[in-house]
């Protein structure tokens, strides 16, 4: 019974923050921002070299085998740092997808490009009524001699653009079985009939994409996975991703936590610290509690998570609801009690802001988890 | 209780209606003008609406007749704004410190050369004017201010730095407040001045708020001299002149319109947005929220009205301005977040995609919500002035 | 246009209070919450004297013809002072219902006896399924030779034990058109057949009955209004009812928040009054704002309801979501504002409580308020 | 991470479980324990229960064995709080203070006579402890409290008014704060002692709480005689001998399984509850708010196992008792009022009226909510700790 990070993981959390420090300061944050595709190579290289890309993969492909808990201490750092550019998509959502659905033969071509820090890959499912159910997806797959041919539009896709490989969710079958008919397909980004386009949104240093696919022809290897099984590889993936997204969150609100505590500290107004105010005091300590409250919940997430315990889905619906809006709040209050300041684009809290809004939406809505919750404690 | 409208009133409101239908441009989108990052584009146009409204006799509406006002009674002046706001008119900021600031402050303090000099031109836009009030190290605690204005012969000479300096380079003057005594009390040692934005040594900077935009600017002041007679009110009493312009500074329902037409796009949203097939909007979920939020505007505004009626009375002005704005910027506050969970993974998208809902607008209303529970005295201070001037409660 | 009381209501409004001062005090309201029944014959006779019970009543019966801004006057006063014992059921519900719907002979009847304070009443609507919808009234008056038998159990019945009379709300028939069918019955306290019984409640200085009528006959000049016509009688009447309510939470968060702040100034802990520390100064504040936008919804209610506006019933709608939330908010603060002593018997402060407990549930659940506005506002 | 026991600890488990419900009376019933208003009835339950721990060998987990203790691991008292709490045991604040407070104290900073002459029965519950340290004029202010002990000859003399006494009737004892120095700063005057409550000089009166029980009292000194060996720890060092004692008196799970069981019993509320023929537990409403308190709870009992984590690994203690105050106490606060908002107009009946729901339950839990975030540290206190102690924000 041990509920915390292990010796080694808060060592290697210590070497994160430390890295990150150096290498992700945030002028590199707000340089990214500017670029018109928010990825470093040589930024990457280090995240390789750190193992970070690899985290979830097989030694036997290179990677380090780390737990889902190492990813969280990665991904807790990540909010703290702002870190901008792809990450989860590769490193979490694409490594599983693999890990869980691929043959020999994909594991190894992708997998170990993956680890090296070579290849790039995506996750597209989401269409236009944005929900992570397999009824709302209508890209559709045809097969036909020796391949299939896609069609339809993909919506909120993580990093789609800087991705070598978007693995698509779309539909084989209009069976009727629940969650049957999906299945997914590794396709190149710059296949023929692939058109990309950044969606512009809050967040400029993580970008989300639309993929539409007129009659994109993939060959029959690049089914991943069984056909029409594809769904609980999806739901599965999408799990194990959330949960470090989480953590980003509560990274991001302990980091802005810190930063408006050290400026009521030396910020005077009236001739004394504005952190002497009772007022702004209490308010600290809700952010505190909140922040607390929901780290509790997505290291339980992710502990259940990765154990694959019967209650994951709902250990992580709690932390999806309960840290997206804490995060959100703790942005909120955190410009309010950096008063004007807080307000300006200098200043970095809106970065942290940016991030939490836009992390948080792409899990959905809370009114969706808080409903998850709901069916497993009192039924539908 | 009495919430009707005298005949006359009516008539008045008729009046200003018809007014600005047939004055407001046909190509005027408001949707387009509330949303729009190009200041300089809004800025034309709230210049050019400023100007159509002088022409049409319709500014400095509470101003005495004998400076060009109109004289009006407190109650046209509501159903002025009401009207305004109704029409989503271009908002009165470009020449609101002007005319609702500088004027009256200049009726009550100014001497007789700077009411004829400045007077005219305020109530025709041909002369912006900015307010220098607030400093980085001034915010909400404005007497800490450390600009200093310093006699030289038959000038002052300024030094030190504004910000959240709204207009500033659209303006003509700016109304400075400014340090002229460091040895009192130091609310005792400030003096308030009409200074030329032309001024050598005056630089104007944008400040870029954090949704991207740049409505406000910081001004900087190096060695810029200001005449004597450009002083208003006596020395040393600037704090007395402030106290007197913060209290023409009426937290207009103009912008409060603008929250009420949130909450119409906010039902219209619901509508709209459907989960598996559904409408939000019959989600009693999605219900019960919305409607919490229309309860409390419709208390706002109804504790807006109270107010009125006291001014009306000439009774002596309550706290409904801090009660107003306090809930006001909350339910806003909590109304734009609420529209982000309506629109889930759309809420994120910016202006700029093509696929954002209603042109990005939840967004940008999220992002600045704050500066609403921040700008114009924060919340904070709001409430300490309600605990302490109104319940009376003890400071130390 | 004039939102406020008139000068003449605010004499009027001193004079109540200086009354309820003198002859309401605490003390008093702590001894009829140990009585048998919280009604006081001199206390009502002064009530009487003072007009209040003939407030809404016309002169012609000896009422003073006052308005409902008059009565939501004495409303705030009566919570501020938290007046025990019946009122509301008799000088608004019994009065308005008779003035509503009674023929000469009822209104000469009654009305000029209530305007005396020889007379109390009080309205049965709810069963067991308490909610103000004519759908949920199964108590059933048969009609017979020359009058009716009624059967059926009320609940939530405000002072039944002390009034005269109870106008009993009862399906005439079982028709399908959406609110007839009702019809209401001036029944005698004490007729054959009535069973009455309180039903112990959190507010002991006013009490609420079990009404049940076992074969209790009434003759037909006890019909009041038109047969199956009553619904709208009850609709309007209890409009006109909940709006002083709604007034007199007002009252008692207005006097629970002055109750607080004296407090705050004169508690001395860590060297200083309480009332310096920010934090409660702040949470004051926020309860002065609850208790001002509350008390500008009230006062629209009374004056949309005293037109008979259309937006009336929406008004009311807000007042009654707002104010009830807003009342026991503020004496939930309230108390924990005062730590230790607010939570004592001995000190005042949970008799503003109960009553803002039992007088905001008596007007049902805030969800069914908010859900008529949105009814207005976004449709079904 | 790793949240799984050990099989020695499982086998623990197991073992407690079994003897709880063994030696759990077969009449107790836990729904009636904690609803009912009879003080006296309430007490000889927990007593006789706490008798049989006794005879069990359960008291005193955490005491070292020489003591008449268990020596316990943390995880293991945790292991059987837990179970206690499942199974809804009769609460151990008849013999808490004694117990869990008292004893480690005396443990502590007690003389050998001290510890031979009170741990035993402590852990027998022959003799029961209550706790003198609030005063009226000190409450969140500990150390203003004023209750005076004059030293004369080989006595000290109390003098003042002790209040929030929990079980004072009951008590055999009283472990008690006063004044032995007035001419120091405030917390460095104080002393501790057991003093007897069977002395003359000493008045217990019930004090009735809002809700009409009356769970504590008022004590009353009047030239109270304490035998000066009877003092605790040195002479002015009382201040140092509660923080010990407090850094004891951990919050435990115990009352925490009470809010557990309300809000399971919530959720069968909204299940029994129709409104127009259809069930209050499939509005959405309703849900997303149960769902939100489910989710508060699970983050305020994964947060005590964060903290139990840290005691296992001998960490200095976080600030974890401070957040699960705070976080269960707003929770319960709210589920209550949410309870009888689902209620309507039954949310009023108390338990006396036979057409009460759930016995009245929820409107007592509604009025005792304020208990958890005024007692064992006001929420305010709590935040203040929070903000200077672990955020290490400056008090002046």
């Amino acid at each position: 019974m041990h509920f915390d990070f292990t010796e080694e993981q808060r060592l290697f959390r210590d070497a994160s923050r430390k890295f990150l420090d150096a290498e992700c300061p945030v002028t590199f944050v707000r340089r990214m921002m500017e670029e018109e595709k928010p990825f470093d190579a040589a930024f990457w290289k280090k995240l390789t070299e750190l193992g970070w890309t690899g985290m979830l993969i097989p030694e036997t492909y290179g990677g380090v085998e780390g737990t889902l808990t190492d990813m969280i201490v990665v991904a807790e750092e990540i909010g703290r740092a702002v870190m901008p550019g792809p990450f989860y998509a590769t490193a979490v959502t694409g490594a599983e997808i693999l890990s869980l659905a691929g043959n020999a033969g994909q594991k190894d071509h992708y997998l170990s490009r993956v680890a090296e820090g070579d290849h790039l890959m995506t996750l597209a499912v989401l269409e236009s009524e944005a929900g992570l159910q397999s009824s709302r997806i209508s890209a559709f797959a045809e097969r036909g001699r020796g391949g299939f041919t896609l069609n339809g539009e993909k919506r909120f896709v993580p990093d789609a653009h800087t991705s070598d490989t978007i693995i698509v969710a779309a539909r084989t079958c209009h069976g009727t079985i629940r969650d049957r008919g999906i299945s997914l397909f590794l396709v190149d980004r710059a296949a023929e009939g692939m058109r990309i386009e950044q969606m512009p949104s809050v967040d400029m240093s993580r970008r989300i994409c639309r993929v539409v696919m007129d009659n994109v022809i993939v060959d029959e290897d690049r089914l991943l996975g069984e056909i029409d099984g594809g769904w609980p590889i999806i739901d599965r993936a999408m799990e194990l991703t959330h949960v470090p997204m989480c953590c980003e969150l509560v990274g991001l609100a302990e980091k802005a936590l810190e930063m408006v505590v050290e400026y009521l500290k030396v910020r005077v107004q009236f001739d004394r610290p504005i952190g002497t105010f009772q007022a702004l005091q209490h308010r600290c300590a809700d952010l505190m509690v909140g922040m607390e409250l929901g780290k509790s919940l997505a290291y339980y997430a992710c502990y259940a998570s990765e154990k694959d315990l019967p209650d994951a889905p709902v250990a992580l619906a709690m932390a999806q609801a309960y840290c997206s809006e804490m995060a959100r709040h703790t942005m909120s209050e955190g410009i309010q009690l950096f008063g004007g300041i807080g307000f300006t684009w200098e200043h970095d809290l809106h970065l942290y802001q940016r991030r939490a809004i836009s992390l948080s939406l792409n899990m959905g809505s809370t009114e969706e988890h808080r409903e998850r919750v709901a069916e497993a404690f009192m039924g539908g | 209780m009495d919430l009707e409208f005298t005949a006359e009133e009516e008539d008045f409101r008729q009046e200003v209606r018809t007014w600005i239908e047939e004055n407001l441009p046909k190509d005027y989108d408001p949707d387009e003008y509330f949303s729009t990052p190009d200041v300089d584009k809004k800025v034309e146009i709230a210049l050019a609406w400023q100007k159509r409204l002088y022409e049409g006799g319709w500014t400095g509406l509470n101003w005495p007749k004998e400076y060009g006002g109109r004289g009006a009674t407190v109650i046209e002046q509501h159903i002025f704004n009401e009207e305004l706001g109704r029409a989503r008119a271009p908002m009165a900021a470009i020449n609101f410190i002007g005319v609702a600031m500088v004027g009256p402050t200049l009726i009550h303090w100014g001497t007789e050369e700077q009411k004829k000099r400045y007077l005219p031109k305020i109530l025709s836009s041909e002369e912006i004017w900015c307010q220098g009030f607030s400093e980085p190290g001034a915010g909400s605690d404005l007497a800490a201010l450390s600009t200093q204005a310093v006699e030289e012969g038959d000038h002052y000479v300024i030094n030190g730095q504004k910000t959240w300096t709204s207009m500033a380079h659209y303006s003509h003057f700016m109304y400075l407040l400014a340090r002229t005594n460091k040895d009192v009390k130091k609310h005792k040692g400030l003096s308030a001045f009409a200074v030329d934005m032309k001024s050598p040594g005056i630089t104007v900077r944008p400040l870029v708020q954090l949704t991207g935009d740049s409505d406000f600017n910081e001004v900087f002041f190096e060695d810029v001299r200001v005449p004597k007679e450009q002083m208003i009110g006596p020395r040393d009493q600037g704090w007395d002149v402030a106290i007197t312009t913060l209290m023409y500074e009426r937290a207009g329902m103009g912008a409060g319109m603008e929250f009420e037409h949130a909450l119409n796009q906010l039902v219209s949203l619901a509508k709209k947005t459907t989960r598996g097939g559904i409408s939000a909007s019959r989600d009693p979920w999605v219900r019960q929220q919305i409607a919490q939020f229309i309860i409390e505007w419709n208390a706002v505004k109804l504790t807006d009205l109270r107010a009125l009626s006291k001014q009306i009375s000439g009774e002596p002005p309550g706290w409904e301005g801090s009660i107003c704005k306090l809930g006001s910027s909350y339910m806003n506050l909590r109304m734009t977040a609420f529209a982000m969970e309506l629109l889930g993974p759309y809420g994120q998208l910016t202006r700029d995609c093509p696929l954002s809902v209603d042109q990005g607008a939840w967004l940008k209303q999220a992002l600045m919500a704050r500066a609403f529970t921040i700008g114009g005295g924060t919340s904070e201070i709001q409430r300490s002035i309600l605990a302490t001037r109104a319940l009376g409660l003890p400071r130390k």
